[in-house]
């Protein structure tokens, strides 16, 4: 019941943005239409449209919840809310095909030599749902307003943003107090980056229902946790590559369907014309249903870098001992539990943050994580289990005690049986279940009062985004108490993200060091230590590659053959989050 | 018929509890827990076993999402079953039961109380009770989790039990009771709950049905009894993800409730009948 | 009439029950209250039987459980040997339950379904102190037998194993167990059968001489009442209309309620003259708003002015003859 | 009503030999067992017996409405000259309410408590002679009339429970004679009753009875209420008809030992108090297990050896009809009492205490 | 009556009064903090954001101060505003509210149509085959998870026969009656199932004890016909439980169709409130809870007002 069947995963639902820092490198050329590669996992398929386009129709989307709201600077958006907020909303920066930062509703974006000062340009045709015209005040308008909003205020933390100024009609000038290269990828993101009016958003209960933007489509009506329906906005700036005004369709609306089942259901029924999945069964079925029973639908897989898995808290015994995180990961057959996840040839076992479709996997990494061997985990195990010295003080020769805890979904209390079985099957592991909602269980993992320690052992949780890795892997790197920020002389730089408590001054380091530059090779490189470090000391542990898609009925063209401004091919559809201006209805 | 099944159940669940080597271990039941597909030690190998399989020789019932034998998980699961009805059960005679039994019985404001109060639980949507009082315990035993369903059963008990106990107190034998100078201590445990007990057994049979549906729906939110301990709600729940691969998964575990609760009216028909004599005048 | 007074009050030692001016009254909806028995006087002497009659609500019931305090009355003085009972507390009330007992109409009703008759019968005693059980069972044996019931075969027996006339045996049992001096007999053989009637009230009869009871017998069969009963009163609507010796009351009825009622009564005679006349007799009014002046003015044919403004009072019209009438049928001249 | 016991004329309705047994976990309950008896046009049969004689299965059987499913009927009703027996429900409802007519025992549950009279009264009517709803309506205020309901038209959208016993059971009444049946059965329709309304509602029989010309078989327990109001008499024990005679003949000769203890043990308000009743001992026997015999033979003061042997025939003498090897009045019935007396049989001691107080006020 | 009214009323508001004092203290004792559900759980804390938070939405005000706030809005109408969405709570349940009543309505008027004749056959019939098949039907239906019935329909009716949409709610101001059906009638059967077994054993037994009655003999001896006896005698007698069976059913519907709102995607009650909860937004768990135990009091008050429309004996009093 409820949408937990979407929510009580991980974090990818919570904030998860596309984002590649500029790279060189260019991501593997995506090519065959995903699916059925002898190898099984998901490719992403993203290719120049060949149909001729066409105007006009509807469709309807099926997402697995509601936005709880379309005010980029208040509410956390999850992959539904993405898929909505960027209907209305236009970007200031964007991904493109190969990972890199382009200037979007910017015309363009550079900094000073040390990234505290950036320099945005606007571009000059565009105008608001309400007839306003964009310029660099409105971006300043923003800040006060992005400064006072929940997710906003936190992004701007993040980002050490300290002011946003007009300096010119168009130009617009960003002040950080501390230099970051991957600043592009904020304005990337929702928080800051979504351009939205910000007189209209002084109403701010009524802005969420009626949101004002650049974006190709205009709010119609939006009806909670039924029905969102966006028509085209005949002013959008925005064209194809051959010059055709965007977007093609008249209208298209969202539905909140949270039930896995039936959201296919309503895309094999006609009810929806499209709809989104984060579940590897999801997509098993729907493989199924195009393979094997003949429905006329494409699916547009999408393996992201974002990987399930859990954490260690390394400030719990026996969890501070390496040995215990190394054998139990050893001992963890991820082949196994993907299969009990449903995903058993589409998902890809993890071994880092990054997916081996990313510019930043390292198949160094790879090579050095533990890989499933269960004699070997069993064998430092027993070592641990026979230090006399053992950290959790229980006798020597006793078994350690686990307690694993996962939110109450039915696919991760699958796969955390199978890690059960894994670890009972050594006889050193006594292993007790738990499942606690949502909330609890980030409750627990946040720690909150004991300076965000928490008391949890080993937790479900997910990794990482299609963002660029400073996102989410300098929090999460940081010192976990006042006591360790102390210590390294960074007083209240604790991060209560470090859920695992796993501190390291070197990775730490290399993290901080990552976001004073922007060259890639450089940057590749000291992230290619941190993973290095995590695969030594194993704070986390993986259980997959999360896939994605969207499954659409075949006639529904474009998804993923969108363009940025310089003509280029866009990212495509992360984390099951479509850009629906160029997608069009094949007659 | 009903009544062989319930029989069933309860020794299969008894048995499967308890100690599955009666009989020198000659009933086919295998681990409920064990993956079929699972890592073996002394091998070093993965099981043979296959996920969401049908009907085998092996598996009589096939197999879960994570290659378990659904025969045993089922078997098994009736244990959850039976504890939830036997506590449940319990909480509601002995609480529900005697408040009702007593406040039919002395009436007044004690029975406005206590009445007002049961109308305020049944106001309370019940869901938010339940995830309220199940997220409150730290540990989800199975003991906990029927004293749960026990406590939010107590309100219907303690209406029918009060209903019984007004006609009961009402007859010229607690009157008689009274004549005699009985306490009313004496007359409420002597002769008022032992005429309200056999209504209230009776509509415990069809409590038990609904409370197997209720821990089911537990199980569904995710909110039952700790894994990996089968449940028959559980079972449901996770065979569910899979239903467009194997429906077989999500029927057994549904029949078995069905047949279970199907049996409980039955029997609570039973003795509902039994007390009645009269035939339909039609 | 249906009136008060208390002129037929007698008084002497071996008065056992004195009643005065019984009222009970019940809440009834819309902030009314039930008349069910207004003012009503009477008493019984040891070794007496007084017998109740009325129609159905008259108030027979309530007037017998209000000897008992069960409830106890709303206004008026109920004396068990000189012992005032309405002042008692609960638990002072409870201690001289022993000296009053009551035997009901539903003898199946009256015995709990779920407990041997062992158990039942005995149970006042279990109430009363820790008497042996063996002692108690010797007890409990012999008024079995007394009451006609084989005390070995009910010990285990549970009471939907026994007629409906060997309940009420039972629960004569349960009263007697108590030794006490009264007994209230309310309607004891209405649901019986005809049959069986006969044999409890003649055991009522012998159990009175053996345990020296003072019976207060409350029926709405003239016959029966006449034939167990020393003296008969008869209530009408919350009201006494007239008391009397119960031979004298049947031969020359005074009050015209009555004489309706024996009119009424079916004699097994085939030569008996039916009064076709009584067929629209009108029906007995709501206890919750009385008639004015005599209760009964609204059925009477003799009814007149005075009777709806004059409540009558008891008087004397014979030796131990009664009557609450301002028209008496021996004054009439019927 | 006359005293006349037969009549010439064809009897309208006649039963011969019916029977209904109720199958008991395999045994039979005879409740009806082997009864025959005539009715005629415009007389009333009375039927006393104890509770549980199978009186009201005896008349629920004649009209066919018995319903237990556990039920076998056999034997002949024959009503003016239809055979009841066998018909199918559909053929019966025929008749029912419109051919004959039945007031129940309870008038406060025989009356549905959510329907307003004056459906209740004409919903039939309304189905058997397609009457318009004003037509019913009229024809109701009619019936209230007759059976004397003051106000009948505002009465008409009263509840049964508006209204007070006697004049629910006059409602019933109202209903039972709404089609004007030739045939009337009152299953003790006063015993709910007091007796002062007993006496209207039988009153109110009586007279409707005799205007209309109906037959009517009124059912009691109470000797009291057949003596008056009745032209014969039948007494039931056990299931069968044991004694049957017109009213007069048999109140002035009672013939079956049962009869006359029943009557014996009546109170009567013309003996003087503490009469010493001579009550019947035991009671009735299991209608699933009957004695061999005569059924009454453990109780009667008469009882003989041949009495548990055989079971007595009815026998008719001056169309005074009995079961019983010894019928009262007879030499060796008294020769059986006074041998019975002073063998102290216990059933004998009511008979012997009367023998003797007679004998007293004698002498 | 106007006496009446006024100790209803009296009784609703205590009523209201603990249920939503109980609320308060069952939500205080959830664990989890509504400001994770906000900020989401990526996001990087700084604490002054998170102090500034908690303190928008009086989250360090003692618990009484809280209630006894919440309270003093709530009399005038008041409910507050969402901690996540910042929608005032009075316009979620009034959003809502009539799609879950449409549901609940609809579900015990499909169960109550099919629930009378089932159980009316089986008690016409109790003991013959009549009886036994559609017990049996019943009992399969009563014990069978509502939601495994609601993917049956989708399946069946929306994938295998295309009749029907699979999910979602048409508005009947926006689509029209026709559309909204279309939308309403999948859930509403899923919902019904249960409610129809529920309904029929009642009827069924009740009817049972019905027929016991002496007034249904003297009925057929009047030569009514079975069926007539049936509708016109036997029914309404009979319905009382099932009226209270209803009243208590459609409140309890009113806030607990989580399971079937959440498969169809219907923006009901239910749906919201699993989502607050999950979101630990008090506020509007407060608001919905309130709404739906009035509801059932107002509910249960009618069907005992309607009581006395069956049943004339209680009219009287
Ligand atoms: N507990 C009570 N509450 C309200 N009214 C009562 C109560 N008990 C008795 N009454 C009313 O008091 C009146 C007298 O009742 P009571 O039972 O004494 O009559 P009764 O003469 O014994 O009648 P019956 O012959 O039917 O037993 C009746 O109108 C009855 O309705
Ligand atoms: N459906 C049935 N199944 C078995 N036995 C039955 C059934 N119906 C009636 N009897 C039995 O038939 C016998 C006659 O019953 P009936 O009701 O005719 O007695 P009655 O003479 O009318 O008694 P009362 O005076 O109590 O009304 C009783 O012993 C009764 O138990
Ligand atoms: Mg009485
Ligand atoms: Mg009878």
């Amino acid at each position: 019941g409820g949408d937990d069947d979407s929510a009580p995963a991980d974090t990818p639902e919570e904030t998860s943005e596309e984002a590649e820092s500029p790279a060189e490198e260019p991501a593997e050329e995506p090519a065959v239409e995903a699916g059925d590669e002898a190898e099984g996992d998901v490719d992403t398929a993203i290719e120049e449209e060949e149909s001729a386009v066409a105007y006009g129709g509807s469709i309807s989307v099926g997402v697995e919840a509601e936005a709880t709201g379309l005010r980029p600077w208040e509410d956390t958006c999850s992959s539904p809310c993405y898929n909505m907020m960027i209907a209305v909303f236009d970007k200031l920066v964007e991904m493109d095909v190969n990972g890199n930062y382009v200037p979007y509703l910017a015309e363009s974006l550079t900094s000073n030599e040390d990234f505290t000062v950036w320099t945005m340009t606007l571009r000059s045709d565009v105008t608001f749902h309400n007839g306003v015209e964009l310029s660099a005040q409105s971006i300043s308008d923003m800040f006060p307003i992005q400064q006072a909003g929940a997710a906003g205020s936190s992004a701007i933390a993040a980002a050490n943003l300290v002011s946003v100024e007009a300096t010119g009609d168009l130009e617009v000038t960003y002040t950080l107090s501390e230099g970051g290269s991957a600043f592009p990828a904020t304005l990337s993101r929702a928080p800051v980056g979504m351009v939205f009016e910000p007189a209209a958003a002084a109403d701010s209960e009524g802005f969420s229902m009626a949101p004002v933007g650049t974006g190709p489509f205009v709010i119609d009506a939006r009806d909670l946790d039924n029905e969102t329906t966006f028509v085209r906005n005949d002013e959008y700036w925005g064209t194809d590559p051959d010059g055709n005004a965007l977007p093609y369709l008249d209208s298209i609306s969202f539905r909140p369907i949270p039930d896995e089942g039936t959201r296919l259901d309503a895309l094999l029924s006609g009810t929806v014309n499209a709809m989104q999945t984060l579940r590897q069964g999801t997509i098993r079925d729907a493989r199924n249903a195009r393979d094997d029973d003949g429905a006329d639908i494409t699916l547009y897989e999408f393996q992201g870098n974002n990987v399930g898995g859990g954490m260690y808290n390394v400030l719990v015994p026996p969890f501070d001992d390496v040995r215990v995180r190394r054998a139990l990961t050893h001992m963890n057959s991820q082949e196994q539990v993907i299969e009990a996840l449903g995903g058993t040839g589409i998902s890809l076992p993890g071994t880092q943050w990054f997916s081996p479709d990313s510019p930043w996997w390292s198949e160094k990494v790879a090579e050095a994580w533990p890989k499933f061997d269960f004699d070997g985990g069993v064998a430092i195990l027993t070592e641990y289990v026979n230090d006399p010295e053992r950290s959790d003080g229980k006798a020597v020769g006793e078994p350690i005690d686990v307690e694993l805890s996962c939110p109450p979904d039915p696919t991760l209390i699958a796969s955390m049986q199978v890690v059960e079985q894994l670890y009972t099957a050594s006889g050193l592991v006594n292993v007790t279940m738990t499942n606690y909602d949502q909330q609890t269980h980030i409750g627990i993992a946040l720690g909150g009062e004991n300076g965000f320690v928490g008391n949890h052992q080993q937790h479900c949780w997910r990794w990482s985004s299609d963002d660029d890795p400073s996102v989410n892997l300098n929090p999460a790197l940081a010192p976990p108490t006042a006591e360790i920020a102390e210590a390294i002389g960074l007083p209240g730089v604790v991060s209560p993200l470090n859920f695992s408590n796993w501190f390291s001054p070197t990775a730490f380091q290399a993290a901080v060091a990552a976001t004073k530059t922007d060259d890639f090779a450089t940057r590749y490189g000291l992230y290619e230590s941190i993973m290095l470090e995590f695969a030594d000391q194993v704070p986390v542990y993986y259980s997959g590659h999360t896939a994605t898609a969207i499954g659409v009925e075949s006639n529904i063209l474009g998804l993923n053959s969108w363009h940025v401004p310089s003509g280029d091919l866009g990212i495509g559809f992360p984390n099951a989050e479509g850009r629906w201006a160029e997608v069009f209805i094949d007659s | 018929m009903a009544s062989l099944w319930l029989v069933l159940v309860v020794f299969g669940a008894i048995y499967a509890k308890l100690d599955t080597s009666w009989f020198g271990g000659a009933l086919p039941l295998q681990d409920p827990n064990f993956q079929t597909n699972g890592f073996i030690r002394e091998t070093g190998e993965f099981g043979t076993g296959q996920p969401i399989e049908g009907m085998s020789g092996a598996h009589w019932l096939g197999t879960d999402a994570i290659a378990r034998d659904t025969f045993a998980r089922i078997v098994h699961g009736g244990w959850v079953s039976l504890v939830v009805v036997v506590v449940s059960a319990t909480c509601g005679i002995v609480i529900g039961g005697f408040l009702g039994s007593l406040v039919g019985f002395v009436r007044g404001r004690t029975e406005t109380v206590v009445m007002a109060t049961v109308d305020v639980i049944l106001a309370f949507p019940a869901l938010v009770l339940l995830l309220a009082l199940v997220s409150i315990f730290e540990v989800r035993n199975l003991f906990v989790i029927s004293a749960v369903i026990g406590v939010l059963s107590i309100p219907a008990y303690t209406r029918v039990a009060r209903a019984n106990s007004l006609a009961v107190s009402s007859r010229e034998f607690v009157t008689a009771a009274r004549a005699i100078g009985t306490k009313p201590r004496r007359i409420l445990f002597r002769e008022v709950i032992p005429n309200v007990l056999p209504t209230l057994l009776a509509y415990t049979m069809v409590a038990a049905a609904f409370v197997v549906v209720v821990e089911g729906s537990l199980s569904f939110l995710g909110l039952s009894v700790q894994l990996p301990t089968p449940t028959w709600g559980n079972m449901i729940n996770q065979a569910r993800r899979d239903i467009k691969i194997n429906v077989a998964q999500v029927i057994w575990p549904s029949l078995a409730l069905t047949l279970t609760v199907l049996s409980l009216n039955q029997v609570g028909d039973f003795f509902q009948q039994r007390r009645e004599v009269r035939g339909s005048n039609l | 009439m249906a009136g008060s007074g208390t002129a037929h009050l007698r008084n002497g030692d071996d008065i056992v029950i004195r009643v005065e001016d019984l009222t009970v009254e019940f809440p009834a909806k819309g902030g009314n209250s039930v008349h069910a028995v207004s003012g009503i006087s009477f008493d019984v002497r040891r070794g007496e039987t007084l017998g109740l009659v009325g129609e159905s609500g008259c108030g027979k019931s309530t007037t017998g459980r209000a000897l008992l305090q069960l409830p106890a009355p709303t206004g008026g003085s109920v004396q068990l040997d000189g012992e005032e009972l309405t002042h008692l507390s609960r638990s002072e009330m409870t201690a001289r339950r022993t000296d009053i007992q009551m035997i009901f109409q539903d003898p199946i009703s009256s015995l709990n379904p779920r407990r041997t008759i062992g158990k039942i019968v005995a149970e006042p005693l279990d109430v009363w102190g820790p008497t042996a059980s063996d002692e108690q069972w010797v007890l409990v044996a012999s008024i079995l037998d007394a009451v006609g019931i084989d005390p070995e075969s009910a010990k285990y027996k549970r009471p939907h194993e026994y007629s409906g006339g060997q309940c009420q045996r039972i629960s004569i049992a349960r009263a007697l167990v108590m030794e006490p001096k009264v007994i209230i007999c309310d309607e004891p053989v209405s649901a019986l059968d005809v049959s069986v009637q006969a044999q409890i009230l003649n055991m009522l009869e012998d159990l009175k001489a053996k345990y020296g009871l003072t019976l207060v017998f409350i029926a709405h069969d003239l016959a029966v009442v006449k034939n167990i009963s020393d003296r008969v009163a008869v209530m009408y609507l919350g009201k006494m209309c007239e008391i009397s010796d119960s031979d004298d009351l049947y031969a020359t009825p005074a009050h015209p309620y009555t004489q309706l009622l024996m009119d009424s009564h079916p004699e097994p005679d085939p030569e008996a003259i039916i009064d076709e006349t009584v067929v629209l007799g009108g029906e007995i009014p709501s206890p919750i708003f009385p008639p004015s002046g005599c209760r009964f003015r609204t059925r009477c044919e003799f009814a007149d002015e005075r009777c709806a403004n004059e409540e009558p009072k008891m008087v004397k019209i014979s030796d131990d003859h009664y009557v609450a009438c301002h028209h008496p049928l021996t004054e009439v001249g019927k | 009503m006359s005293s006349s016991a037969v009549s010439d004329s064809r009897p309208l309705l006649s039963v011969r030999d019916l029977r209904t047994h109720f199958d008991v976990g395999g045994h039979a309950v005879k409740a009806v067992d082997g009864v025959s008896f005539d009715v005629y046009e415009g007389k009333t049969l009375g039927i006393v017996g104890e509770s549980g004689c199978g009186k009201t299965v005896l008349s629920r059987s004649i009209m066919g409405i018995t319903t237990a499913s556990n039920a076998s009927t056999s034997g002949s009703v024959n009503y003016a000259g239809t055979e009841l027996v066998g018909k199918s429900k559909r053929a019966l409802r025929a008749f029912w309410g419109e051919e004959m007519a039945m007031v129940f025992q309870d008038p406060m549950t025989s009356l549905n408590p959510v329907v307003r009279i004056g459906r209740q009264l004409t919903e039939h009517l309304r189905a058997h002679k397609k009457l318009s709803k004003s037509e019913a309506n009229e024809l109701a205020v009619q019936l209230l009339t007759w059976v004397r309901i003051p106000e009948p038209k505002e009465r008409l959208s009263n509840f049964p429970h508006q209204m007070s016993g006697g004049m629910r059971q006059r409602v019933c009444i109202a209903i039972a004679l709404a089609c004007s049946p030739k045939l009337l059965f009152a299953d003790e329709p006063t015993t709910a009753l007091d007796v002062t309304v007993q006496h209207q509602i039988l009153n109110l029989l009586a007279q409707q009875q005799q205007e209309r010309q109906m037959g009517m078989v009124l059912v009691t327990h109470d000797l009291g209420v057949v003596a008056t109001r009745t032209d014969d008499i039948a007494v039931m024990y056990a299931g069968k008809i044991v004694e049957k005679a017109s009213t007069s003949a048999l109140f002035s000769r009672m013939r079956h030992p049962y009869t006359q203890s029943l009557f014996w043990s009546i109170p009567k308000t013309s003996e003087p108090k503490h009469t010493r009743l001579s009550a019947i001992v035991g009671r009735p026997p299991n209608l699933a297990a009957l004695p061999s015999g005569c059924s009454f033979a453990d109780r009667c003061p008469y009882v003989q050896p041949i009495c548990r042997e055989v079971e007595p025939k009815l026998q008719t003498i001056d169309s005074h009809s009995f079961a019983c090897h010894l019928p009262v009045g007879s030499t060796e019935a008294e020769a059986a009492l006074s041998a019975n007396i002073s063998a102290g049989l216990p059933q004998s001691e009511g008979a012997a205490a009367r023998r003797e107080a007679q004998q007293g006020s004698l002498t | 009556m106007g006496k009446v009214i006024a100790t209803r009323l009296a009784r609703l508001v205590a009523t209201l009064l603990a249920v939503t004092f109980l609320t308060f203290s069952m939500t205080a004792l959830l664990p989890g903090d509504p400001v994770n559900a906000i900020l989401g759980v990526d996001a990087v804390r700084d604490p002054e954001v998170v102090a500034k938070i908690r303190a928008d939405l009086g989250l360090d005000d003692p618990f009484l101060n809280r209630y006894v706030n919440w309270l003093g809005n709530a009399a005038t109408g008041d409910l507050g505003q969402s901690y996540i969405t910042d929608q005032e709570v009075m316009t979620t349940i009034s959003q809502r509210l009539p799609v879950t009543a449409q549901l609940a309505f609809m579900a015990i008027l499909m169960a109550v149509i099919l629930a009378i004749p089932i159980g009316m056959l089986g008690a016409y019939k109790q003991g013959k085959w009549q009886d036994a098949t559609t017990s049996a039907g019943v009992q399969v239906a009563l014990s069978i998870p509502n939601f495994i019935i609601g993917i049956f329909l989708i399946w069946l009716f929306s994938v295998q026969l295309g009749w029907l949409p699979a999910s979602n709610w048409n508005r009947i101001t926006t689509d029209g009656l026709v559309e909204n059906l279309k939308t309403a009638i999948l859930p509403a059967s899923a919902l019904a199932m249960t409610q129809m077994a529920i309904f029929s054993r009642l009827v069924r037994s009740d009817m049972i004890a019905t027929l016991q009655e002496d007034y249904i003999l003297a009925a057929r001896s009047k030569g009514l016909s079975d069926r007539f006896i049936l509708l016109r005698h036997a029914l309404r007698p009979s319905s009382l439980s099932l009226m209270t069976i209803i009243g208590i059913n459609f409140g309890a519907l009113l806030g607990g169709t989580v399971i079937i709102e959440t498969l169809f995607a219907i923006p009901g009650v239910g749906f919201r409130l699993i989502n607050a909860i999950y979101q630990r937004d008090i506020i509007v768990i407060q608001g919905i809870t309130v709404f739906i135990a009035t509801a059932y009091v107002v509910i249960n008050t009618i069907v005992d007002l309607l009581y006395a429309v069956v049943d004339p004996r209680i009219r009287k009093g």
